[in-house]
């Protein structure tokens, strides 16, 4: 099993949840989150202060799928986070050893 | 002071002036709770810039307009007070410095289109919106003013003074005014994106509880004040606002507990401004059972007309349609039913022997104001929209107003520090990146093209 | 006007009763923001359903019972003022309209009920607490409001009017009255889920504070309005009110310096409750310096009281009876002890020379107000937990009661929009499953199971 | 009540009292919704101190240093009225109970060292704090308060009754002497960490414009109050105190927009207030046009003020010294220019007529009580640091002061239930761990280490 | 070592801390999320509005354990944080190369 | 690929910032977080009500980086992040399988 995290622009979220569904997937757990990348950051003034702000919010999800399921699933997430725009985010697939459904105790596929 | 004069009566009119004020910053507490939390401090701001702009205009020409000498048939007044000068700093209007008269209607002129941003919450450029103030109390608020408040033994205002139409404290000059303006601007702005779509519940429901907690408070100054005196009418008119607001509150409970199957705290808030806003005209003219009774029946149709909205597919994005277009109606029409004639008038409604009378003149009033504030808000908004563009880019509704049109966002509950301030949404921080217009410089190429990640 | 009539102090009480009406908003934050962010909106709407349901029942027949023409032996009023009929518009009681004077004490009728509500916080079903606030006002406010604040030279209520019980503006009728009716209510409800295992501290002190700033400042209108008059007696109503509000907040601050080792602002803000609780009896008794040593006393011996809950184990959440039974019962004793005899009344105490029978009635009317207040507060308790069940399903208070009461949740502060409104909590979201009895239906089956999930 | 009497006027007066009291917690939210969310709570209970202690020596001294008959040349009454003894019920100042009198200036008394907080935000040790407090009331605010406000026909205080300087509610007095008090404290204690580097943006902007709208409130009181009568010049106050103050608003956001870019809701608070400072000593003296010049003048220069403080590099952390010093100086030395003659006095400005002299004099005033007020102050704070420290450890500073000096933390919007409250920053509680100091018990050693683990 | 993270509901949390103590693993990180699956999601009527709320708040736990405690604590996770009721969550375990404690710098197993 | 995640004292975060740059890492993603290990918590006193608090607040940050560079960066991470106090934290590392770059599709190394 392979645990997919995607790291996208907060107002995207909508449309991965959508495309998620579409896919089949019928799980996922959503957290906020703020980062920083190519995009570096921005000065501001601010009642005439002037400082740097390096970090923009970004929302992070996790899916949990099938070896096989894993790079299509990628790719769907990748297509429904793009805005082609810097700041899109990143999307990564680590290996699980094991899964459990907390309510049955099923474990492997079946806990998805 | 001159002979007439009382210092009881100016106590309380001077008193009810500052209760009167800070109804505006109620309001803006009241709508900015109910937004989503990106565009909390654009609303609470629509609602400050009345404060700012209406008080200069008035002192430059709007008190002359409104209560200056009549210059033709009731419609508008003259320009003998223009800077308001020529007013006596003792001279009196019945028992109380005109000065005193002149800041107690201020703050009506100052509320009236604050009134109105509830509904373009969330998309009305800020500088767009100041001009239209600006434009709106001139073309439509001085001269309706006029028309109802100003009594100069029948020589005042074509409304009030000439034809009798009964308005206490302003249910057809401020609340149908500003509704049916409200009812204009959200028609020409349309709606906001994802209207139907995403819940966009209130953000703040005890800033919206606050809201509604110093309107109840000021709005004993904007109705017993309207009594320009400390006495018999003014007390009733305390007792018929306090009594009709609690019962409106209740029967906007009751009508949501039965629609809805629960009693929301936005419903105890909005069924007790939907009360205030009935018992305005009338609360110098009805006993505290006629007070009840509108009350009540202000709290449930108001309850039920604010979900118009999703049938008939106009944004009015916090109901000042449903709550002051209708409630306002709801109270002037109900005085030519439940007027006593023993109160402030001595015009009796059909409950009380008066006929249909005066329920006609109440009819030809309502008519007359939100025709005229519908068509003019109309055009001034399509005017505005022409000049300046009214409405901000999708993707700026989209991120938040508030980070484009004022550079902030409303909170920050970091518990970093400011360093991570906007940009640990997690922490409260209402983030969304800067964007353009905001008051931002960019490091370098790469940071300009930040300014839409959000 | 009829004579006799004054606009000053007409205008001075009309104000204050706006003052009064603040309060309850006032209350409702001080309370609200005390609960955790869960149950935020229940605390608010208990206190505005007071607003709603009191009004109208004085309305009806409330003013009528506690101020109309006693009925028997000073323990209730007649019918004759049933709907608030018979009033002339310009009848005085005193120097003031006789509906000033009832929309006054109509103010204080809707905050005690409300009072009581901090006692029984996240878990009393809304429809149960508006039966009780009916019921409550009807059997134990209005009566009690006879026996304390009816004057009728001699023939008016029986503790205030017929045995000199000092209470000028309802130590007794006010505040021991709720604060034992807390009791009773939070003995009959019994303790919330993790009572002294979960910190349960206040959700926003800044809410806290704005509740404290609202009821200090609506207080003078409490204190000195209950003067009826703009004199030399009121104004030492303001002054003694304010010295014993600061005096109280030093005092519970020290306490808590030297008992828990930090000044908190919950101390600050509490600790001016306890010295306007407690100076509100005797405000119209005492000098400056006797208000100064009742606001220490009090701050301190009320800083003390709130922890006895926890040893003797009822959870009276958010202290009504450690400020307000406690802090009440102080202030009417310290009249037997402080009254000067030169302010509002003429009976001295006993440091002014006055011997110990001033304090024996003031004993009394605390003893008095305090048996009939729990017995009638727990019996109706009891009752309206039979009738419709008072208290809400454990689930549904560890769920958050606003959820399942009023389908609402308090904050929204997501970044993204009201799409992850409730459902990031991260967001500020307070955010907890719906739950059965909340405005929801579920899509399909599985829907249905969620329901409980949070 | 004696000849002279008039209940309109005391009315008026007392309630005015009440709306300046209301002035001080709406600081306290304008000042803490300001600081970050880790430090909200010390900046609330900084100027609920301030009600604490001022009215508690008020009391015992402070009335009759202030106000007491002169005992010398003007610069500081003597002490007849200790504990305010010898004041009789009914004895007027003016048409008014002097006790009216005494509790109407006690407010002001309180405000004032309230306002000097903001400029040492986040970094006061609490009991240091209180401690200044008592002394800087003692020391500089009562006689300045003296020389200013005491009249006594050519034999009260030398500024005001001896010398002319005009200051009709306290632009010297209160605001340059507050904001001149924190210059010299924001220079005694030192810089915020990370002062110029972090953003330290307002962690709660709906906060600041609560205080802002209850300021501009309450502020009705605090200028129209000191007419001490409810008369035309009171209800020119209100009229010069709304209209300077829109102007303002007005006047600061346009700045602001030039300067910067956008329309800030800070800079509508911000300009709010430094228009209500500075119309403070002239709203009794010039015209409505008057008053919109001097807003609209205050509003712009503050708004360049305010960031005066990265160029010289003093830490002023919430622009005391950029609203109310400069905003009083502007106010004070613009009478000089606006001033009628036919308001509340008969002095003459430049463009009135009056030469230069009025000018001078209120140069004059200025320049006094910001000299007094400077060196008194710097060496109080140096005084009170050498006594008990007057700034928190860094680490305390970093961590959030409300931690340590309060055991509390302003917010918990906790999802969870209090088990988390402080433990989870991103469900809103402004979480940082406890600080030695705060009211903890280690529960074994690694307990105490983690004292500092935030 | 493995990497265990459990997405449990949010009132679970004490049960499931107390349950961790009582196994011996005396650290752990947690982050609020919230997620959806199964359950899919529900629609509300507010103030005359009908729309569809899709995702609840839960709680996300990360415990790093050594390789043999990897699925006893799996059992006692999902025993302390099941209520039986959909929704309960998901726990799942991977692989990691190697941890650090950051006050010490120790590795490996000593850094837990 | 490896993804380094740290969970640090949230007021050391501008010295990981700082120290990641320097050493080359232009990107990373932060979340909120709290937690509880070696310290277990303390009982506080509140108006006279007694209890345990036992999780202090954290910041957790993620890095993805390239398989040779993981090593150093962990060392970097856990010098800025040190304060020698204890509860400064932990560090982990895990295998990641790809990653790519959401806005241009881009996987593996040229992702980051
Ligand atoms: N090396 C990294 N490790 C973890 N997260 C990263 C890394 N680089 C970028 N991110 C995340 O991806 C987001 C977008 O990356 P960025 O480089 O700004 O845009 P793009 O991927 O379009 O070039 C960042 O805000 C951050 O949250
Ligand atoms: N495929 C998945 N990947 C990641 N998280 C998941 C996945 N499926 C479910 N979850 C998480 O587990 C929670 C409960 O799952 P759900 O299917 O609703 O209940 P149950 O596990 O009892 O069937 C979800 O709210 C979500 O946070
Ligand atoms: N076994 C673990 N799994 C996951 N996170 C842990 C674990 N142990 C500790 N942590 C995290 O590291 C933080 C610091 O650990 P702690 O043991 O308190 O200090 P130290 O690492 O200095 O001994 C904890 O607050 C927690 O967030």
């Amino acid at each position: 099993m392979k645990l997919i995290t995607a790291v996208i622009k907060p107002y995207r979220l909508d449309e991965v949840k959508a495309a998620l569904q579409a896919f089949g997937v019928h799980g996922l757990t959503v957290t906020e989150a703020s980062g920083y990348g190519r995009q570096r950051g921005h000065t501001e003034v601010y009642r005439g202060a002037e400082y740097t702000v390096d970090l923009v919010p970004k929302i992070r999800i996790e899916v949990l799928v099938e070896d096989e399921d894993a790079d299509d699933l990628i790719d769907v997430l990748v297509k429904a986070a793009r805005t082609g725009k810097i700041g899109d985010g990143k999307v990564w697939s680590v290996p699980v050893d094991t899964a459990v459904r907390v309510r049955t105790g099923e474990r492997g596929p079946d806990a998805l | 002071m001159p002979d007439g004069f009382s210092a009881g009566d100016t106590a309380f009119v001077l008193i009810s002036a500052a209760l009167v004020m800070v109804m505006t910053p109620g309001l803006a507490f009241f709508y900015g709770g109910m937004v989503r939390a990106k565009s909390t401090l654009n609303m609470l701001a629509m609602s400050f810039l009345s404060l700012g702009i209406v008080s200069v205009l008035w002192v430059l020409y709007g008190y002359s307009l409104s209560f200056g000498p009549d210059s033709f048939a009731g419609l508008i007044g003259n320009l003998d007070f223009l800077g308001m000068r020529g007013i006596g700093l003792n001279e009196l209007t019945g028992s109380i410095p005109v000065t005193a008269f002149a800041v107690f209607q201020l703050m009506f002129a100052i509320i009236t289109p604050a009134l109105i941003s509830g509904a373009i919450a969330d998309r009305a450029k800020f500088a767009a919106w100041g001009l239209f103030i600006a434009l709106w109390v001139t073309i439509v608020y001085f001269p309706v003013a006029h028309w109802v408040f100003f009594f100069d033994n029948g020589n005042g205002g074509w409304l009030g003074d000439r034809n009798g139409v009964i308005d206490f404290a302003g249910g057809t000059a401020v609340h149908i005014n500003a509704g049916v303006a409200g009812l204009a601007l959200c028609l020409v702005l349309g709606k906001r994106v994802g209207f139907k779509k995403d819940p966009m519940r209130p953000h703040s429901l005890p800033l919206v509880m606050l809201g509604s907690g110093l309107l109840w408070f000021g709005w004993f100054g904007f109705n017993a004040g309207s009594a320009l005196a400390a006495n018999g009418v003014a007390a009733m008119a305390v007792v018929n606002t306090q009594v009709a607001t609690g019962a409106a509150l209740v029967g906007w409970l009751i009508y949501e507990k039965l629609k809805h199957g629960a009693f929301t705290t936005l419903g105890a808030a909005s069924g007790a401004v939907a009360g205030l806003v009935a018992i305005t005209p009338a609360c110098g003219s009805v006993s505290p059972l006629g007070a009840v009774a509108i009350g009540l029946i202000a709290g449930a149709v108001c309850a039920a007309a604010v979900s118009l909205k999703y049938r008939w597919g106009f944004d009015d994005s916090l109901d000042v349609v449903g709550v002051h277009a209708v409630g306002g109606a709801i109270g002037s029409l109900l005085i030519g039913l439940f007027a006593t004639g023993g109160v402030g008038q001595t015009a009796k409604g059909l409950f009380y022997g008066g006929g249909l009378g005066q329920l006609g003149k109440q009819a030809m009033g309502v008519a007359v104001v939100a025709a005229y504030s519908f068509v003019l808000s109309w055009l001034l908004a399509k005017a505005v929209d022409k000049l300046v563009g009214f409405r901000v880019a999708e993707e700026v509704e989209v991120a938040g107003i508030d980070q484009a049109e004022h550079a902030e966002s409303a909170y920050d509950f970091s518990a970093v520090g400011a360093g991570l301030a906007r940009a640990l949404p997690g922490l409260g921080g209402v983030a969304s990146a800067p964007v353009a217009g905001s008051a931002e410089k960019p490091v370098e190429k790469p940071a300009e093209k930040t300014e839409v990640d959000a």
